[in-house]
């Protein structure tokens, strides 16, 4: 027992100095916020010149490691390129540190808790929507102000008003894709494939089931799939062709979707599909047969292909840095920044203020500005911190997204 | 009975450990002197200490391996969740209604456990703890289908539709909904209440321990056959060790959960519970102290691993396998030693 | 009819169960460990693969090749470094080590190939053998599947029962010290297993991705889990249980699905496990071991 | 079960098998009839018949694989009968699991010592007298009144039985490290605390030297008469077995090849044939 005891303190130790001596930023909470940073953060996040005026401390958190990893990783640069655009221009300084939460309500608490020992000012909130619930509690408790790039769920933004979403919640994406396969007439008989052991694809599914009950869409069949059995689809899709299905809808992200196209194809089972934000990325999958997504429309406020100047702009930044297309996350990411920057611009706010004062600041903005993003014209924000901004209908053809109407 | 007093001695020294490492964190939390992000963990560690004790229980003194312990978690968590949701306005004091749901989560899950024991005990080893690991799984599953909710009529359940099947009254409110778990918990654990759950557990695992039934049940680890020679019945003594540690897991999800504002079930996976488990090897079978310590700093571990950005989680992985070869190598042990005198008496070893 | 395709769902997915649970049973049967990281050698197996068939566009023989050196090197080196030295530490120290490692294995992927999703080029192409006048259609990939898993049992069967280094496992499996005392190094045995449950997790790899072609750093954990419960369900270190053990959870899991309810599937997969060992507390076709009292 | 059986009446009880001066018209306290065991096919034990007199000390001899260690486990319940009954005080023992035989009065030893290693001495004691202490889960936890006293009790039994063998000093040492003579000691104590009618002692005086052995034969004896069980034992030390034991009775391949007084085995042929004339041969 003392020898283990011995290593695990030595360990300890060594992680201590570590982390101390990696970032030099684990300043006690106490110091003032505002304080021009001493050391530069080592954090690969970080701006990489040290700003000379002092920098507005953003801080998010997303799952960096395990199976979400994809998702905070491309929220992370997609902010950290808005962040070096900003820095570039000259007249705000912001210095950016994303901590990693695994996907995990416990370990985004304790990745805010370090961003707030970290003297952060400004939060990006949670990247996906478990973290993110238990998240924007903390910030509404702190006065410190998010905006989330895509934690979509419901229960993030409900009863805090400091709390923004950059993306659709998930009841709105579920009503609008009702709305919009009833507007145009997609098909009559739908069939649902959702993940039922996760939040956001079950958000939609819920509000999807109610809308298209009401706008007489019939869903004919409606199976699930969950994290423990997301690689074998082939009695969902016989489902939904037993059923006679003319279009599936599929509320998830793209990798199981992927899945999806391929083994109805096996099947020679032929169909429209409807998906929703997160089946965007899709075309940038590393050696998917883009043949196999022709035709699905899909539901999203981004579109790396499209030919909108900043757009392009982003993409090839993204590409040059990260060497990959930019998904819908990273452009939610580089979204909020963008979004921040000008309400702090026309709030006024500097970075010497306290973190509750610029949270005052933002929320006055927020609720009043219109903002223009690569996710959209145009946006504004509810008080209940919900986005309102026109959801494109996006076809793919030719293996490349196109814009519908 | 000098000897008498040694073992004695390493059950104050266990109390007095919790005690004092209390003492000082709050000492220095009233003071301002600790870190958002160690403050943040104090209630998690709590809870996380009570689950390595309570799968001490299991693995290290009853020796029978299990792979499904965050699902005890589970129960309690939603039990006691449930419980101090629908109490919101029959109990106003926080902490009573917290301690009332950390009973019935307790409750919860010792019956879960109970219904789990009784056929699987029988099982010995590896397919115990695959039977476990089976019954983690299908706990999990069943909590993402399930959706309570309440309103004046009391407590609505459905299982496998959503919540609006609840058919709940205007003003009624839903607790658990499906795959989205439960959002809006209110925050009622705090660090005192996870440290008297802690003394609660040790003075329960350790009395229990050191009497009749403890005495019972490391017989059954030691050796089965002769245990049942000198007329113990080995179930009996299973099923009561298996159902304690289950309810003491459940008490700790009920105060984990309510650190959070949010849970869903697929938190309390397979990963959770090998996590406890790792707590549980690295302390030592049976040995309660270390149970506590290793929880305490496995917990705390990758947060002081955030300076490794992306290669955090690599380097944990690598600490662990490093400890792990480090503590139970023969030749590392025997290196170690002789750096370190050891007064290990005879008496010890996995005795708690 | 559908009744039919569910059936051919379910042997294919249970074929791809039953080559990773051979793995896992050879190195149980001689090692007496739960080897975890085996589904994340299998990862590795399917990346290998990956780089040199879908991105550098070389044979597919060439990419099988690649990915069971790799894996078997892997395999070796890891039971060199982290699982030899605790040779006679507890079992429980060696399983916490094994999920170490496989941490360690899938943060490394994370790292090197990032967690961007890769999308696996079938090794066999994408055709598929029509029936009934295509009422019933089977890929390739699954016939593919269903005979190498055949073709490895009955290898490994051959292999354990024939040749002399088959014969030293089983010795090794039985009684270590006794094999010891007959001139059988026992360590090269060990090394040899994994060496040889490795280049199967190559194998299960590359066919897991060819048909479902999605590859991330976390693809093999979960088909690892389920073949190891799979692995249990035939009689843990039953080379043939293991086999038939795959096999049936995969039958299981899409009847599950397709008969009772997919919200439950995976429930009901581990309900019937646990059915199956209270009634066969060995599992299907394990020893009962009684204690010599 | 369902083949019919040879001996229905009861089997006459040899007179051979009693001390003569000794509860020779008591009932038997163990009473083997017709007992038989098949594993798998084969079989083990086949026609056993033996009865034992509440105080005697009766020894179990034969050769390596002989079946002896096979009838402890019948008669302990470790294994249950294919053929036959056993009566225990005239009860049949039919379906009973080896906890029940114990709580009957039938304690045993184990031939490679099963003891509860990582415990105490102290502990492994009390756990023989697991049955005669009376308190729950709830007062053990909860430290109730009932607790300590139990537990006093407890303590001092555990001495006193321990000083049978001298061992009082070691109440604190972990069972599994103590030497190897005192470890067979310490099963036989822990089987006494059970307060049994019936000890089965296997191989008590394996490696142990000659003192030893004289020193376990009469505390055997003293065991015997102190608390008045009946005792029986396997060994291959002769000189322990002729000594000590009233009645002997002899095992080969699964069958009874003799019984009687020490000296009637001593000059049997046929026992000198398959087993002491062996044995000779073997060295």
């Amino acid at each position: 027992m003392k020898k283990l005891l011995c290593i695990l303190l030595a360990v300890m130790m060594l992680a201590a100095l570590a982390a101390c001596g990696d970032s030099g930023s684990a300043n006690p909470s106490s110091a003032p916020a505002g304080e021009p940073s001493a050391a530069p953060a080592g954090e690969a996040s970080a701006a990489p010149e040290a700003p000379a005026a002092a920098a507005f401390k953003i801080g998010g958190t997303g799952p960096l490691t395990g199976g979400a990893a994809i998702y905070g990783q491309a929220a992370r640069n997609g902010a950290q390129i808005a962040v070096e655009e900003i820095n570039a221009l000259g007249d705000v300084q912001f210095e950016l540190n994303y901590q990693d939460d695994e996907h995990d309500a416990e370990k985004a608490v304790n990745a805010y808790n370090t961003l707030k020992d970290w003297g952060m000012q400004i939060s990006l909130g949670s990247v996906t929507s478990t973290p993110g619930v238990a998240t924007s509690v903390e910030n509404d408790a702190d006065r410190i102000f998010a905006i989330t790039p895509s934690a979509s769920a419901v229960a993030v933004t409900e009863g805090k008003n400091n709390v923004f979403q950059m993306c659709f919640a998930d009841p709105n994406q579920g009503s609008a894709s009702a709305q919009y396969i009833s507007d145009q007439q997609l098909g009559t008989k739908i069939a649902v494939i959702y993940k039922n052991d996760d939040v956001y694809s079950t958000g939609i599914y819920d509000t999807f089931r109610i809308k298209a009950a009401e706008l007489g869409l019939d869903i004919v069949s409606s199976t699930t799939f969950t994290e423990d059995s997301q690689q074998d689809f082939s009695v969902q899709l016989a489902d939904a062709k037993n059923n006679g299905a003319d279009l599936i809808f599929l509320p998830m992200y793209y990798t199981p979707a992927s899945l999806i196209f391929q083994q109805a194809k096996s099947m020679d089972y032929v169909t429209k599909y409807f998906g929703v934000d997160g089946m965007d990325g899709i075309l940038t999958l590393e050696g998917f047969n883009k043949e196999l997504a022709e035709g699905v429309i899909l539901l999203t406020p981004f579109n790396a292909d499209s030919t909108d100047e900043r757009t392009v702009s982003f993409v090839e930044k993204y590409k040059s840095v990260y060497g990959e297309v930019p998904n819908q996350f990273a452009a939610d990411g580089y979204d909020c920044i963008y979004a921040i920057y000008q309400a702090i611009k026309s709030g006024g706010a500097t970075s010497d203020l306290s973190a509750s004062d610029i949270n005052d600041i933002l929320v006055a903005q927020f609720t009043s500005m219109s903002f223009d993003g690569i996710t959209g014209d145009d946006m504004t924000w509810s008080a209940n911190g919900q986005v309102t901004k026109g959801p494109k209908g996006t076809v793919i053809e030719n293996g490349s997204y196109v814009g519908l109407d | 009975m000098l000897k008498m007093q040694k073992s004695t001695r390493k059950t104050v020294s266990t109390y007095a450990l919790v005690i004092v490492a209390f003492v000082v964190v709050q000492g220095l939390a009233m003071s301002g002197n600790i870190s958002a992000t160690l403050r943040g963990q104090l209630v998690p560690i709590c809870a996380y200490v009570v689950m390595a004790i309570s799968l001490n229980l299991t693995v290290g003194v009853l020796g029978e391996l299990s792979l499904g312990h965050a699902s005890f978690m589970s129960v309690g968590a939603f039990s006691g969740v449930v419980a101090c949701i629908s109490l919101q306005n029959m109990i106003a004091f926080g902490p009573v209604r917290l301690v009332v749901g950390m009973v019935i989560g307790a409750l919860c899950a010792g019956i879960a456990g109970f219904l789990i024991g009784v056929p699987v005990l029988r099982l010995n080893g590896d397919y115990l703890a695959i039977v476990t690991l089976a019954f983690g799984e299908i706990i999990k599953n069943l909590i993402t289908c399930l959706c309570v909710g309440v309103d004046s009529r009391g407590l609505r359940f459905s299982f496998l539709t959503s919540a609006d099947a609840l058919k709940l009254e205007e003003g009624g409110r839903v607790i658990i909904n499906g795959p989205m778990g439960i959002a809006g918990i209110p925050k009622l654990s705090t660090f005192t209440t996870g440290f008297v759950l802690v003394l609660v557990t040790l003075f329960i695992v350790m009395n229990l321990v050191k009497s009749r039934s403890g005495r019972a049940i490391m017989a059954i680890r030691d050796n089965r056959i002769a245990a049942e020679s000198v007329g113990i019945p080995i179930t009996k003594y299973k099923l009561m060790a298996f159902v304690t540690s289950a309810a003491l897991a459940g008490a700790a999800g009920t105060l984990y959960a309510m650190n959070f504002s949010t849970i869903v079930a697929t938190k309390f996976n397979f990963n959770t519970s090998i996590l406890i488990l790792v707590y549980v090897v690295l302390g030592g079978l049976g040995n309660i102290r270390g149970s506590v310590i290793a929880a305490t700093v496995i917990t705390i571990l990758p947060e002081m691993l955030r300076g490794f950005n992306d290669y955090r989680m690599l380097v944990y992985a690598i600490v662990l396998i490093i400890v792990m070869l480090t503590t139970n190598n023969a030749r590392f042990k025997t290196i170690l030693s002789r750096l370190i005198p050891s007064k290990k008496a005879t008496g010890e070893g996995r005795q708690p | 009819m559908s009744f039919l395709s569910h059936l051919i769902s379910g042997i294919s997915l249970g074929s791809i169960y039953a080559i990773i649970a051979l793995g896992y049973t050879m190195v149980y049967g001689i090692a007496k460990m739960l080897n975890f990281a085996h589904g994340d050698v299998i990862m590795v197996g399917a990346y290998a693969c990956f780089f040199i068939a879908s991105r550098y566009e070389l044979p597919v023989v060439l990419g099988v090749l690649v990915a069971m050196l790799v894996c078997t090197l892997l395999g070796v080196i890891i039971e060199r470094l982290a699982y030899k030295p605790l040779r006679s530490a507890s079992s429980l120290a060696v399983l916490i080590t094994a999920i170490g490692m496989s941490y360690f294995l899938q943060n490394a992927a994370q790292l090197m190939w990032t967690s961007n999703p890769k999308v696996f080029r079938s090794v066999v192409g994408d055709k598929s053998l029509k029936l009934f006048g295509g009422q019933l259609s089977i890929s390739a990939i699954a016939i593919v599947t269903v005979a190498t898993c055949i073709v490895i049992m009955l290898g490994l069967t051959w292999f354990t029962g024939r040749t002399k280094m088959g014969k030293a496992m089983r010795a090794c499996s039985e009684d270590k010290g006794a094999a010891q005392l007959m001139g059988i190094n026992v360590n090269a045995t060990i090394s040899m297993t994994f060496a040889i449950g490795s280049a199967l997790a190559a194998i299960a790899g590359v066919l897991l991705c060819s048909m479902y072609p999605t590859l991330m750093p976390t693809t093999g954990s979960m088909p690892g889990i389920k073949a190891f419960t799979a692995a249990v369900f035939g009689g843990i270190g039953s080379i043939p249980g293991a086999m038939l053990g795959g096999i049936l959870l995969g039958i299981i899991e899409i009847f599950g699905k397709a008969y009772v309810s997919t919200q439950l599937s995976d429930a009901i997969v581990f309900v019937v496990l646990i059915v199956i060992l209270l009634v066969k507390p060995a599992g299907l076709l394990g020893k009962q071991v009684q204690e010599k009292v | 079960m369902s083949e019919p059986r040879k001996e229905t009446k009861l089997v006459p009880v040899p007179a051979t098998n009693y001390v003569p001066e000794r509860d020779v018209d008591k009932p038997p306290i163990l009473e083997a009839r017709n007992l038989g065991i098949d594993f798998g096919g084969l079989t083990a034990l086949e026609g056993f018949n033996l009865a034992i007199s509440p105080t005697e000390i009766v020894g179990l001899i034969g050769p390596n694989g002989a079946g002896k260690t096979t009838v402890f486990n019948l008669l302990s319940k470790v294994y249950q009968p294919t053929r036959g009954t056993i009566l225990l005080n005239g009860n049949d023992t039919m379906g009973m699991s080896t906890v029940q035989v114990n709580r009957a009065g039938v304690a045993r030893t184990f031939q490679n010592i099963r003891l509860f290693s990582n415990l105490s001495v102290e502990d492994n004691v009390k756990l023989g007298l697991h049955n005669h202490i009376k308190y729950g889960m709830f007062s053990g936890v909860l430290r109730l009144p009932n607790y300590w006293k139990q537990e006093k009790q407890a303590n001092e039994r555990v001495r006193e039985l321990l000083s049978i063998f001298n061992m009082e000093h070691m109440v604190h040492d972990r069972a599994g490290a103590l030497p190897y003579g005192a470890q067979r000691r310490l099963e036989i104590i822990r089987a006494l605390a059970t307060a049994p009618k019936l000890l089965l002692l296997d191989e008590p005086a394996a490696g142990m030297n000659p003192s030893e052995t004289g020193e376990l034969m009469e505390n055997i004896v003293k065991v015997r008469d102190t608390f008045g069980v009946a005792v029986m034992l396997i060994e291959h030390d002769m000189n322990l077995v002729m000594g000590i034991c009233e009645g002997i009775c002899v095992l080969n391949f699964g069958k009874i090849i003799a019984k009687g007084t020490p000296s009637e085995i001593q000059n049997n042929p046929v026992v000198i044939e398959a087993y002491l004339g062996r044995q000779k041969e073997d060295g």
